[in-house]
């Protein structure tokens, strides 16, 4: 390793950068932030904005053979140069500083008065190096340029030209990792405009990607369009659930109303991008239609229970059930649900003595990028606690067969419509018994005997075991709407009734699950914390 | 400097020409000008800059200068305001203004007249004023909604006309 | 905590609050009477907590500034003004001379309607209600200049950080003239019904003595400790604001008693009066605000007209001022004693800690060592004295 | 028959009757009123203006609102005692007013309730037996701030009690009678009694101010002490009666001062320096009292607005340590005086 890396000084301070590392990213080892636009660390470099100016001097063999160190006599963008041994850079000299604050003059010039009305401002790159390296007052008295405003590029991103600031991130974007080069330039100097190539604007699943890369507010989301300002959303660190992947993402939220999820770093998942498709699939967590209540329906007569009253009465018949012979419960569990629900669900199964049980996999289409066709978060985590069969979803067949056929007399389902995957309606009608553990109502829930009413993703901590094996974690960002509460508190409290107390804690209750569970053997909650841990699964 | 400490005399020890002073101190002012104020009939005159009830104005135009920036909102100390967001009208007049708030409430029952608002406000929308006896019966009508608040904001003499020039 | 001192031997407990007349607001006292006299007493406070400091750990320095009116409630100025001091302080951002000397006059005016106030409610401790209203009556001639000048009578909240909230209106330096010539009647009126009065000085003069080393070791400060004889004053001590270029005296007392603190008190009035009419002398032309676009909102018209001021009123709205790191302490000498800020930036524009040291929290203190020994009766003297607001002490 | 003397006695005791219930009952609500007008006005306030022209209805809507306030009974107060407190303080200053001469005569019918002979007497013992009631409601209430101010009341009264009684010796001495009729027509002939007897007259004054619990000794109830003293227990109409007879106390006092250093209802110029021969002399006399009695219930006012409350001990010490030895050398000098006077 050591020959891969040089000596170079920042700001007096020495350090050692790999090869090949430019300027921003050396500064960021010791903790200097170099202003940048158009620079990002997963897109190639334009070089356009001339923020990251430095200030370089270089080692130079001199007229007698000895090393000098030559100053650069003009200021060098940090962005597009990479480290060299013995290298001395300034971040923060009068000089650049002076050259940023031109910068920043002539970026605000033909920059509209729009910080009111934009959805960016809070989160807004320029806002923020105005902020820093600008000047406070305006020179700038002539008439501002005048650009399209609020021009659609495609469904699901609203352009305005007069606040780009022409960084080319977008482009970038959209050629090198979406794979659609669909974006460029037109017109020269300060009537440059972005605009969509004819006959073409960005329909892939990433496009929305542009609007988290876009450092002002010339794309937004139409989806988050005034729908919040930033600074109030309430940040949490959590996985998205549409699937297998689990990139990690933040969820915005204000006062219990999830307002938007947008990426977040984690090299070894997603980078910094995520799905379009997952970035929306939120709006089923603010549903009006939400299940609230724990309910038994007995003979079309629906009756709200409280919680302790549901567990009571479904462990009691659960238990009548089991005690009158072999085979009669059947699970089936959802690979949406976390681990440790998973784990419960499945000590659940060992309690009741019930054999047969498996999982729903819903697939989809994938792409060579982030999207996999296993729509399930959580498959691997059903299948290292056993609940799914292997394949997963195999076993369905069996237990709708059961239930045909009679053996089968109660069914309990956690979070999933079993209708499309070969459980009919006639056939729920058969059942003596139907727990149905649902956030939304569907078929299943008309038809359930008792329904629980569960959480979302996004109002609960748990963890997920990705397709590569990887063990992440996630965080509640509001409260589950009137009485639903996570799964694994339901689980756990149906446990407890059948004699077998459980942690009040899901982090005791991971640490318990750490304990049986051979593949997480040794990886502590802490641990995983927000990047997550890689599991050896066989 | 030490403030120095009367020695009462004994003609003050006697207690009464002291307290006879103090009669005829409080005597001269039974004939003087009452100092209070017969509130609901005499009103108290105001300042100009009297920091009364948030309102929020609308232009000579009739169009309503809140964007909806929800500055206010953040800054407000006690989280008086809420502002919902919504579009304004995508054809009209105003269009180039995009955004306009589709409802926006200051709860006087938690506001503190601090002014904060209205020295936030980048689209001078907000200003207080001299409105000060707000009471309500009951909470939610100590809600002022977006309505209620132009209503009691009236006309704003617009120097800039921001938004014309877009 | 449920806590219930038990009386010794036949005395009696009696507890003198949280409401009753004389403890200013929701101080509660539990006093072990023998007959009338006070035997122990143990100070409860808290019944006014509201977290301020905590409140502060989660807003801008600015939008904090409203939360400082409602400490010493009765001198809402002098408050913001020693806050934006110290978040200047920690900025390192010093204010024009106009803005210094309008601070120094919204300074005293706080001080002159405290003291008289204070006087007035010591007066109605005592018995005096008439003295009280006369009080309130020159109280409310300053509260109506401070509605003039920053649109409220009581919460003002004028002061910004790096300046004030606007410039002086022009009818105010008029006003402030014409009541600063009423006052002296207004302070003889005071002073004919109570100084020489004997029944008042018997129930003041030696009642609640406090010497020297007691009040230094009790941390006493302001008005009350000068009146032990100790020449300490920050406008003095520590000079801050444009203070130095005043002339005024320090009144201190000889015995330290309530009858001294009466004495100093009404002395200080006086004071403060010839610091603001010198201040009215030779108030500054020139800006009342910093010249720094980081620390100031720009001016309405160029955020509504540019993009730079409009840009820094979202970021010093949102972020706050950027304020270094690091840790400062600034304390002002109030009407109540030194009000300290102690902030604690970890950079930008949210305190990370702001602990603020309140005069009559510390004041009260010396309570118990006045009372004991005491009849009930004096302790509403003493109480009255000690000039103290809870609004304060229980932050 | 209606001209039958003892018939016609019974109805003048009748109409005496209802004047002084009249009187007291009109004349104590407005003193309540004039108290806050005169209090405001000397506070540079207004003063209660709003319920009819000036505030005159302001009484009846103070009875009103106190008699409809919820009338509190605390599990822990005595509850007999406690009841009849009010009325034990109220009592007495009535009682009183049945021995002062509050006109000369009117047609035949003379201006006194009862014109007893140990008139002054009836009246000093009579007037003490409020302590009682105040006493009681300090015990009774079973609450520390009423009982320290029943305590405080009792010691008070009782000390001052002493001093009101040596303050009137030389009066007596002078006059030669307790009878109070006798007293204002000593004073018709010789002129006011206060001008004999400036230092009675002050301690008396001073003496009623302790009794009638008034600023600078309103001690009992010191409201910044002990909030309100022994009536904070109170509400409702118990606590009216405990208002109403504070005021009533005042009035006597008042009215007691007129009698024996005023010269009661004369004036000293004819022909209001004699008993009434004619009606509108009479009825003169009626005003003339009143009003003396209402300058002397503004001298308790203003005095209450003006002064700061004593210490209980310096209350004590005032009453036993000057009063008190004021009041017997007074004596002593009187009657020396009245002995070189009688023998020259």
């Amino acid at each position: 390793m050591s020959e891969s890396l040089v000596k170079l000084t920042i700001n007096g301070q020495l350090i050692e950068a790999p090869i090949g590392l430019n300027l921003i990213e050396a500064a960021k080892l010791i903790g200097v932030e170099i202003p940048h636009f158009c620079y990002h660390p997963d897109l190639c470099i334009a070089g356009n904005c001339r923020m990251c100016v430095v200030e370089v001097a270089t080692l130079r063999t001199g007229p007698t053979g000895t090393p000098i160190l030559e100053w650069n006599p003009k200021l060098t963008i940090a962005c597009n140069t990479t480290v060299v041994e013995g290298m001395e850079v300034l971040t923060h000299t009068p000089r650049i500083i002076e050259a940023r604050r031109g910068v920043m003059e002539f970026l605000l010039i033909n920059h509209p008065l729009d910080c009111p009305i934009c959805d960016q401002a809070g989160e807004c790159r320029l806002q923020e190096l105005a902020m820093d390296y600008g000047r406070a007052e305006s020179r700038f008295v002539e008439e501002k340029e005048r650009k399209p405003k609020r021009t659609l590029l495609g469904p699901k991103i609203m352009l305005d030209d007069e606040r780009c600031i022409l960084c080319s991130r977008c482009i970038r974007f959209m050629r090198d990792v979406a794979g659609q080069d669909c974006l460029g330039f037109m017109g020269r100097g300060s009537r440059s405009t972005l605009t969509c190539y004819p006959g073409r604007e960005p329909s892939t699943n990433y496009d929305l990607n542009i609007v988290d890369l876009c450092p002002v507010g010339a794309l937004t989301s139409v989806d988050f369009r005034f729908k919040q300002r930033v600074w109030f959303l309430k940040q949490t660190r959590s996985l998205c659930p549409h699937c297998s992947t689990g990139c990690n993402i933040v969820i915005g939220s204000r006062e219990n109303t999830v307002c938007r999820l947008t990426p977040r770093d984690n090299e070894a998942v997603n980078q910094r991008w995520m799905c379009d498709e997952g970035r929306l699939n939120y709006r089923f967590i603010n549903d009006p239609t939400r299940l609230v209540e724990p309910l038994s329906r007995m003979n079309e007569n629906v009756q709200s229970l409280s919680w302790d009253e549901a567990t009571r009465q479904i462990a009691e018949r659960l238990t009548a059930l089991r005690d009158g012979g072999e085979g009669r419960i059947a699970f089936i569990g959802s690979a949406g649900a976390t681990t440790e629900e998973l784990f419960l669900f499945r000590q659940l199964a060992g309690v009741l003595g019930v054999t047969l049980m498996d999982v729903v996999p819903h697939t989809g289409s994938a792409d060579a990028r982030l999207l996999q066709s296993d729509r399930n978060p959580n498959t691997a985590g059903a299948l290292v606690t056993g609940v799914a069969a292997i394949p997963p979803g195999s076993r369905l067949l069996e237990i709708a067969q059961g239930i045909q056929d009679g053996r089968i007399r109660a069914l309990v389902v956690l979070n999933e419509d079993i209708i499309p995957a070969g459980i009919g309606a006639d056939l729920l009608g058969k059942l003596e018994l139907l727990i149905s553990v649902s956030r939304l109502p569907s078929a299943v829930t008309e038809a359930a005997h008792y329904l629980l009413p569960g959480a979302t993703f996004a109002e609960k901590s748990g963890t997920f075991i990705n397709r590569a094996g990887r063990i992440q974690r996630m965080n509640p960002a509001v409260a589950s709407p009137g009485n639903a509460r996570p799964e694994w508190r339901i689980l756990a409290g149906l446990l407890a009734e059948l004699g077998q107390p459980q942690e009040e804690s899901l982090e005791s209750i991971y640490r318990a699950m750490a304990q049986v569970l051979a593949p997480v053997w040794g990886v502590t909650w802490d641990a995983i914390g927000s990047q997550g841990v890689q599991l050896h699964v066989d | 400097m030490i403030v120095e400490r009367p020695k009462l005399t004994i003609w003050d020890r006697l207690y009464m020409p002291q307290i006879l002073k103090g009669m005829w101190i409080t005597l001269k002012h039974i004939p003087m000008k009452r100092f209070t104020r017969q509130y609901p009939e005499e009103t108290p005159p105001l300042p100009k800059r009297y920091r009364g009830v948030p309102t929020l104005v609308r232009d000579p135009e009739q169009r309503v200068k809140c964007v909806a920036c929800q500055l206010c909102e953040f800054v407000c100390p006690p989280r008086a305001i809420t502002v919902i967001p919504g579009f304004r009208a995508e054809t009209g007049p105003d269009a180039k203004v995009e955004k306009e708030p589709s409802d926006f409430i200051i709860d006087m029952a938690r506001c503190i007249y601090c002014g904060l608002c209205e020295e936030a406000c980048p689209e001078e929308a907000i200003f207080l004023k001299k409105d000060y006896a707000m009471a309500s019966y009951t909470r939610e009508q100590m809600k002022l909604h977006k309505e209620k608040l132009l209503e009691l904001g009236g006309i704003h003499e617009d120097r800039i006309c921001k938004w014309k020039k877009k | 905590m449920a806590w219930s001192p038990q009386a010794e031997g036949d005395r009696m407990i009696i507890n003198l609050g949280p409401q009753h007349p004389s403890t200013h607001g929701v101080l509660r006292v539990i006093l072990e009477l023998d007959g009338e006299e006070i035997t122990r007493l143990w100070p409860d406070i808290g019944y006014l907590h509201r977290g301020d400091e905590k409140i502060a750990e989660n807003m801008t320095y600015q939008q904090f500034l409203p939360y400082t009116d409602r400490l010493d409630y009765l001198a809402p100025l002098a408050n913001n003004v020693a806050y934006a001091y110290a978040v200047e302080k920690l900025l390192g951002v010093e204010v024009p001379p106009r803005c210094h000397v309008i601070r120094v006059i919204c300074c005293e005016l706080s001080r002159i309607a405290s003291h008289l106030l204070g006087l007035g409610c010591y007066a109605m401790d005592v018995g005096a209600m008439t003295v009280f209203l006369y009080c309130m009556r020159e109280r409310e001639k300053i509260m109506d200049l401070f509605e003039t000048l920053s649109g409220a009578r009581f919460t003002s909240s004028y002061i910004r950080i790096g300046g004030l909230a606007n410039d002086l209106p022009p009818e105010f330096v008029p006003g402030v003239r014409a009541f600063l010539a009423e006052l002296p009647a207004g302070v003889a009126e005071i002073d004919g019904l109570l100084t020489r009065n004997r029944i008042f000085v018997d129930r003041t003069r030696d009642i609640a003595v406090l010497s020297r080393e007691q009040a230094i070791n009790l941390g006493m400060t302001g008005p009350n400790l000068r009146a032990s004889g100790v020449d300490w004053d920050l406008r003095r001590a520590h000079p801050y604001s444009a203070y130095p270029d005043f002339e005024f005296e320090v009144p201190l007392g000889s015995v330290g008693d309530c009858y001294d603190r009466f004495l100093v008190r009404l002395e200080e009035v006086r004071q403060s009066r010839s610091i603001v009419l010198q201040a009215l002398d030779r108030l500054p032309a020139g800006p009342w605000y910093v010249d720094d676009g980081k620390v100031f909102l720009p001016p309405k018209t160029d955020v509504l007209t540019r993009m730079e001021p409009l840009i820094h009123q979202f970021m010093l709205i949102t972020e706050g001022i950027n304020a270094p790191p690091g840790e400062i302490y600034f304390s002002a000498e109030n009407p109540k004693g030194e009000l300290g800020f102690m902030i604690i930036s970890r950079g930008g524009g949210v305190p990370h800690r702001l602990k603020i040291r309140a005069p009559s929290f510390v004041n009260l203190q010396a309570l118990s060592v006045m009372a004991v020994g005491h009849l009930l009766s004096d302790m509403t003297a003493i109480l009255g004295s000690l000039d103290f607001v809870m609004g304060e002490c229980d932050r | 028959m209606w001209t039958d003397p003892a018939i016609l006695e019974w109805i003048f005791i009748l109409v005496k009757i209802i004047v002084i219930f009249g009187l007291v009952l009109s004349i104590v609500p407005y003193t309540v009123l004039a108290e806050r007008r005169i209090c405001a006005w000397i506070q540079d306030r207004v003063g209660p203006n709003r319920v009819g022209f000036q505030g005159l209805l302001q009484p009846i809507a103070d009875a009103l609102k106190l008699m409809l306030k919820e009338d509190m009974l605390s599990n822990h107060v005595h509850k007999v005692v406690f009841t009849l407190a009010p009325a034990l303080v109220f009592m007495p200053s009535l009682m009183v007013l049945a021995v002062i001469p509050w006109g000369s005569a009117i047609g035949p019918m003379t201006c006194v309730l009862s014109d007893m002979n140990a008139g002054m007497l009836f009246a000093l013992a009579v007037a003490s037996f409020s302590v009682y009631g105040i006493a009681l409601a300090g015990w009774a209430s079973n609450s520390k701030y009423p009982f320290l101010g029943g305590m405080r009341s009792a010691a008070q009264m009782i000390s001052y009690e002493v001093c009101l009684g040596l303050s009137l010796v030389p009066l007596f001495m002078q006059t030669g009678s307790l009878n109070l009729s006798a007293i204002v027509e000593y004073q018709t002939q010789h002129g006011w009694l206060m001008l004999y007897h400036p230092v009675a007259c002050f301690i008396f004054i001073t003496s009623l101010f302790a009794e009638c619990n008034r600023t600078p000794f309103d001690l009992p109830e010191a409201e910044q002490e002990l909030v309100s003293g022994y009536n904070i227990e109170y509400s409702s109409l118990k606590f009216g009666l405990f208002f109403l007879g504070e005021y009533a106390n005042m009035l006597v006092a008042s009215a007691l001062v007129t009698t024996l250093f005023l010269g009661g209802w004369s004036l000293p110029f004819a022909p209001f320096n004699a008993p009434a021969t004619v009606i509108w002399v009479g009825l003169a006399h009626v005003g003339i009292f009143v009003a003396k009695v209402c300058a002397m219930l503004f001298l308790f006012i203003w005095v209450r607005w003006t002064v700061p409350r004593f210490r209980y001990d310096q209350l004590m010490a005032l009453g036993w340590k000057v009063f008190f030895p004021l009041a017997l050398v007074n004596i002593v000098v009187v009657a020396v005086i009245m002995a070189c006077r009688a023998n020259l």
